[in-house]
């Protein structure tokens, strides 16, 4: 297998698609000429031209509906959002067109658009540029949401997501894009709506997406050291949401801890939480615990932003009180 | 006002405020075009005016339900709009959308079961009056949102040119949608990527309750084209002829030349903006109304093909009996038509 | 007391405030000369003139962008959005500057800015005219969100909202707007952030807000025919959510039962659950269940709109099963 | 060109690529103008100059993070702008926000405190760069969403009307800013309402790597404004006196009659977009910005107000030895500043 970073995996998936199938195109701010803000659409132009590699001028709103319509009309954009800050101006096409139109046409017409792109903090871009919106979009019917958290993942769920028939919201994240690791070679999908087990254990389940795999994966090693043997799932599609993998796991550690980089209040985790209580209610020993975002806009200052997202100490912490060992 | 013409850059249409263009400059239309024609475009016009009678009884009745957008007084525009299009070409508009799925051909029984929320109905019942839709016929959707079917439209009008399918697509919109953002974003989009898509602004002078002027800063709505570039024309939107015209050379560049147009169609609507409001009160008198009555574009399109010896007013009497049937048969079939299956309820939220 | 219509409340919290502080004003579409697409602002226009009610442009993002700015620079605007579907154009205004300006200032500019309309299903308003996109909201920090189910609630909370100094999304509810109750007269303000228990019980705890306040009450009427005393808590405000009421409620009565309008997935009764399982999690004799609006984009057709919504039927079921009756 | 002069409805103003304007029209221009002025405008022009310098070094030690964008090359226009303001006025900005800010009289030191994330910061650090804010000198942000700031402008001259303060804002962006939605809901609005408003948007050619004639279907942007009926006037940007005229003319029609301008200044970024681009590359040759530096506005004025006799050399050398040690006093305040305390996290997210 062949060792490559995040970023470049998303550029193999993307480029195989349209190598694959001439009617997906990719769109967006700088995806061309600049070759992506990120780089992640690197020498997508050169290869595919000006027809299907696509500068858009800044407006979310208008090239997203442009993408949408496309959709409808026998294409398969994938709409790269500068960050998914930004999606923020387009939401109303991605909610009240893309995730809609299928029910409102009675059947007739889908929508098999990607929209994608880095969400959650960078570092210190400050309160408009550093969101977690994932619990948004996992909200509405309609939407299928993803968020791979290894390169791998990144290219076998874009490939996957390029070719669903639904309006898939794919979200990377800017701070794993120079993540290195093993991808196999030649043709590899992976099936939306599959979790991972990207740790097996016993004793407490961690379920973390995106970046918060890894600070999940870092706890539990520290973890093992003290005896604690804890599973780590990533449920990579945030909707469908793989709910066995999860509810299975808990039946066996009735003991969970969700990490998310969001805000608390309605996150992704609240979901979770509600299902793994409601699922596996007689199995838990301890209420399920999560670990957040702090509850506030992001702070540009490099210590007190250093203080926002979930670190290992707070996962130990929280693994420590569901296991009563704190 | 001289409509089969547009510019870009700037305006070159004389401003017109909507009066009646006189009967005999629809006369000089009508001689250059095929009597056949002429009589399917009344016969278009009297089908949706009928229709939407029918709609608003339906309505009153409490078989429709939800918002209900007439589009009473405004048939000139779809009517003349749709019929410069060939079948493979493409139509998005707002919630106001009965009459263009009508001179479409959706069937109006299919459209009334729709409006009734029946399991025959266009949508099978879910998408109802805001939302009518046909895949194959190339009705891309009612929209609810203003303004947001225009980048939409820019999308299938970027797909078409992708695809290489010689297929324009219109785009309509009320004159209250000119404000909002997305029409901006959408306009500069087609110009700059030269898409075959045709922007007609239906300005019925009037955003629900608001009048125009306390909307937009300007009220040559077409000159909006001039921040793009874009080729642009103001028409008579009470002159079905004068429309089709008009529409007929924007049609032509964008499957020719792959360019789009803004379009701004002046016209009225006659009934409320939907049908929980008057058609006149606190925002319009009874009296501007009626004035704006003496410009129906049925009547005068009547008048016309009658005094140039087309039609008669037997052929009219005829013409509304068999449409007052066709409308009564869709009431009938909407009416006996069952309500989708509680199944129906999670269907259609994903494909496979 | 007087007995008035919930629209009627909140004309009267308007006029009151706007009588009481000059800066407070008042914009969105059709809310002067028309009085309002529901009424709700019916003579406003004629008493306060044109200079403090304007109607404006379908310009979403532009009027509430127009409204923060003009919060920051010292009034206190008033909103209406003319129901909550639209407020998805001028999202990125409500969260990226509304919410984050204090924040970003490091203290020193609030935004005491009401963005207000009515949210939720009206009647066959079809997929996207029926939102309930009140979680949304509830997660962002920054922002207060108030949700009155009850006319004296609505006057209350809305003159207590634009004395806030804080950005508040007050959502109202199309089908309430009629329904009449006793207001206090005179001056009469409601606290943010405090519950109400709009019925006492003592088996089990209901909790929901808006239009789902009055399901939940007749759910517990029939319920107390079968000898199950149901406990009813409208939160009122969601964000921030007055938890001790609910958890004292479930540490009483050890079964709860959260019933919402919106969507399943991270809607504001899974973070009500997550609350209550992490702080009430030994007093619970039951999972925590949920009633939701169905997972579908809203369908136009009568009888399929009316198996979306929570109604008693499916209250008193989950009340069944919290209660093991079933 | 003529600067101080606009219009409503056509354009009037002759086309500029932004070639140099000779240098004997600046010097027309400062001779209508006191010399302190001159001097004090050359002054700031170099602190901002100066000041990015050094921010760019810190940045590269690794003291200041996150986004960082420099004004180097634009300074006539947030200078010649804001010196046309009287105090009780406001601004609003871009993340492209330092120039603003120190113009308007922020402390340097303060200013660099906050691109450090000190306590000591505008802000306490919590804004950084792209957010700089002083309510009480009338810098009510920058703003990191591109066009977010506009209808936040209108807001607030809103404000002012409304409290009849004889205030007027100005609201800066760049050119990629006028194709979204807000830049035209937003000048509909202040046309519509009369609001005391200047737009002003930087047209530096390029909004990051993309430049304008691909995102603009037209180059006059300031011929946007015919959709709305409002003032509307293009400027040399790299000429501060000319900057300074056009936006005297606007100031007073904004602070005398509530009438907004829109305003195009012709100008260039001598850096990349942000700290984390280079200043040529993939999307502009070292040719391009060498032929853009010889318009350089800072170098323009002192060699205008040399020819003119009012500074010599040595002057220039006195004051740029000054403005180094300004910027090396803010550089170690921002050093030697602690960083919040942890408490500051959870403070300013709601008011009492
Ligand atoms: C973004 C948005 N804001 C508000 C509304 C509510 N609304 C529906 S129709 C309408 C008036 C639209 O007027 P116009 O564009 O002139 O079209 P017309 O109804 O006259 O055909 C308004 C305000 C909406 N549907 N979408
Ligand atoms: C809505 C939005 N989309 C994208 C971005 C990312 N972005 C930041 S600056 C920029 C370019 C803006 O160019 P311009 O408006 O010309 O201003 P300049 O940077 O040249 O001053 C882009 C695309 C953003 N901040 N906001
Ligand atoms: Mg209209
Ligand atoms: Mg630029």
């Amino acid at each position: 297998m062949a060792v490559i970073a995040y970023r470049e995996a998303l550029n193999q998936a993307m480029r195989e698609e349209m190598q694959r199938d001439e009617n997906v195109f990719l769109m967006g701010e700088e995806v061309g000429a600049y070759n992506g803000a990120y780089k992640v659409t690197k020498g997508l132009l050169s290869e595919f031209g000006a027809k299907r590699v696509l500068d858009t001028p800044i407006t979310e709103l208008g090239f997203t509906g442009l993408g949408v319509g496309a959709a409808m009309a026998g294409l398969r954009p994938i709409v790269e959002v500068m960050t998914f800050n930004f999606s923020l101006l387009a939401i109303d096409q991605i909610v009240n067109s893309a995730a809609k139109m299928l029910y409102m046409s009675g059947g007739q017409c889908g929508v098999p658009l990607v929209v994608r792109g880095p969400g959650g903090a960078g570092h210190q871009l400050a309160a408009q540029h550093s969101q977690a919106l994932e619990s948004w979009f996992c909200h509405v019917p309609g939407l299928k949401v993803v968020m791979p958290s290894t390169p791998a993942d990144a290219k076998g769920l874009l490939k996957s997501s390029i070719r669903d028939n639904n309006p898939v919201v794919f979200i990377e994240s800017e701070l794993l894009y120079g993540l290195k690791g093993e991808v196999p070679e030649g043709e590899y999908t992976i099936p939306l709506g599959v979790a991972e087990v990207k740790r097996h254990g016993k004793d407490v389940t961690l379920i973390a997406h995106s970046k918060m795999v890894h600070v999940a994966l870092e706890a539990a090693q520290e973890l093992e050291g003290e005896g604690i043997d804890a599973e780590v799932i990533d449920p990579r599609t945030l909707r469908p949401l793989d709910t066995d993998t999860i509810i299975q796991s808990v039946r066996k550690t009735n003991r969970a801890v969700v990490v998310e980089e969001g805000w608390y209040y309605c996150g992704v985790g609240s979901q979770i939480v509600d299902t793994i209580q409601h699922q596996a209610f007689d199995y838990l020993d301890a209420p399920v615990l999560r670990v957040t975002g702090a509850d506030v806009p992001m702070p540009y200052s490099k210590p007190l932003e250093h203080l926002c997202a979930p670190d290992k100490a707070r996962v130990i912490d929280a693994v420590h009180r569901v296991t009563y060992k704190s | 006002m001289k409509s089969g013409n547009s510019s870009r850059g700037a305006a070159n249409v004389t401003e017109t405020n909507g009066a009646e263009a006189p009967l005999v400059e629809q006369q000089d239309r009508a001689r250059r075009v095929d009597p056949e024609l002429l009589k399917d475009l009344l016969e278009k016009m009297l089908l949706i005016r009928r229709f939407e009678e029918k709609a608003a009884e339906l309505y009153t009745l409490g078989k429709i339900g939800g918002f209900c957008h007439l589009y009473i007084g405004q048939e000139a525009v779809g009517v003349g709009a749709i019929s410069a299009l060939e079948p493979q070409d493409a139509i998005l508009c707002s919630y106001r959308d009965h009459g263009h799925a009508l001179v479409r051909g959706l069937d109006p029984g299919a459209i009334m079961a729709e409006l009734c929320g029946k399991q025959t109905g266009v949508s099978k019942g879910k998408g109802g009056s805001m939302h009518l839709f046909d895949q194959h016929l190339g009705l891309l959707g009612g929209h609810g949102i203003v303004g947001g079917q225009i980048p939409l439209a820019a999308g299938v009008a970027f797909a078409a040119k992708y695809l290489n399918q010689s297929r324009v697509t219109l785009c309509f919109f009320g004159e209250a949608a000119v404000n909002i953002g997305s029409f901006h974003e959408s306009l500069n989009l087609a110009q700059l990527w030269k898409l075959p898509v045709i922007f007609i602004c239906e300005n019925n002078e009037f955003g629900m309750g608001t009048p125009i002027e306390k909307t937009s800063a300007i009220r040559n709505l077409f000159e909006k084209a001039i921040s793009y570039d874009m080729h642009k024309v103001a028409v008579d939107g009470m002159d079905v002829l004068a429309v089709r015209e008009v529409l007929s050379e924007a049609v032509e560049r964008a499957r020719k030349e792959d360019l789009p147009t803004l379009v701004e169609a002046r016209t009225y609507r006659f009934v409320g903006h939907s049908m929980s409001d008057p058609a006149h009160g606190s925002y319009r008198t009874r009296e501007e109304l009626a004035e704006h009555r003496r410009r129906d574009p049925i009547k005068r399109l009547s008048s016309t093909l009658e005094s140039l010896g087309i039609i008669n007013q037997e052929y009219i009497d005829d013409l509304d009996r068999n449409i007052h049937e066709v409308v009564d048969q869709a009431a009938a079939f909407a009416d006996e038509s069952p309500f989708p299956s509680p199944e129906e309820l999670t269907t259609d939220v994903y494909l496979p």
